[in-house]
């Protein structure tokens, strides 16, 4: 499942539903939560902005979500990722992948967010003391 | 009619998120897209200049060689930077 | 931090206290969640029951979690186990790592697990329709 | 006096969880301690015997031929198996 949005997410009830809809069978959940830090390249961020293309976004989180179940013996994934304003230490992304067997959950939540941050169209704008300034790729996390 | 759609710092430095354009007539691929709207203003001239900018057709990443047709949905956007 | 323990544990209230411990620090956290399987080997599995050695299965945890700190660049990091009568779908291992850097996230979440798995002495006794048994290793998750 | 441990199924096959002996006169080390374990009882001769079984004293895992000292805790079990 896939989800964009400007609410906050509740990781726990997230991994919760992703544990009660496939009961038993699981023996493994990996979960990537991504937060807004404070500090990047050395200057304090106040606020940061999450830009992105509705529909393209959707169709390219799909793809990352299908990819990853064709790969790798999952039960279920889920991808939700946060868009508009916020501030230091909000979730802005969560990647979980469940499966019988750990190594699949880890190789399949790294992954997702590997490719998302690469090919999902967001964009963050950061919002500092003195003025707001666009994230160039290689300083995201 | 062609859908544009311009994104995040390329938007910012255009002024405008999106427009509509009649399909010019001896336009065909993106290459050809592009000369047109540098050719259009000088604003688009540097900004598209950037080779460090994708394009999405449809909702779908292109190569710089892409076909255009009517009706098409185009996108410039910088590297992306979520997660 | 390292907990033993025989009640269950909220993963989501454990990832928020991992990430409100070190506020804009982090910005990523990977977690992964064991669980009781419903079925091993081919048999249903109705009870399973987690013994250990007390003492130094803490000193065990402790010093799994002490070599990712070492190892990886790391703001928090989490390991619990339950030990006692679990029955399918339940919580068996919480481990999880906040770090600046998401890829030493994962290593280090995923180096906790494989190390306890290996090293952590706990043991599995699964209760199935026709008896008991206990776990091989190559069997487990 | 050593304390002496057993787990999961070795401690099943044993009948007991620990138990406390005084260290024998001529044992200074785990092969000449898990002998005599195996010299007084027929069931620790065949139990002690699995090759893939664990050994920890003072709560660290041991190579085979690890020293024994008075008061030391020495514990046997198999592969563990827990996450």
């Amino acid at each position: 499942m896939i989800r964009v949005q400007t609410e906050d997410f509740d990781a726990g009830a997230e991994l919760e539903q992703l544990r009660s809809s496939h009961k038993g069978q699981a023996g493994a959940m990996v979960s990537f939560t991504g937060l807004v830090r404070d500090l990047n390249a050395g200057d304090t961020v106040t606020q940061m902005t999450l830009e992105h293309y509705p529909g393209m976004t959707e169709k390219a989180l799909q793809r990352i979500e299908q990819v990853a179940n064709e790969r790798w013996e999952l039960t279920a994934t889920l991808i939700i990722h946060r868009v508009g304003p916020l501030t230091p230490n909000n979730n802005i992304v969560f990647v979980a992948a469940a499966s019988c067997h750990r190594e699949q959950a880890f190789r399949a939540c790294e992954y997702m967010i590997d490719t998302l941050k690469t090919e999902a169209p967001f964009w963050k704008k950061e919002t500092l003391s003195d003025g707001t300034r666009w994230v160039e790729q290689e300083n995201s996390v | 009619m062609l859908q544009l759609r311009y994104f995040a710092s390329l938007r910012e430095s255009l002024g405008i998120g999106d427009e509509q354009v009649e399909l010019p007539d001896n336009v065909h691929d993106l290459p050809g897209l592009t000369r047109w709207l540098q050719e259009r203003d000088p604003t688009w001239k540097s900004a598209l200049a950037d080779s460090r900018l994708h394009v999405a057709i449809n909702q779908e990443i292109v190569k710089v060689d892409a076909a255009i047709r009517d009706g098409d949905e185009i996108a410039w956007f910088p590297p992306v930077t979520g997660g």
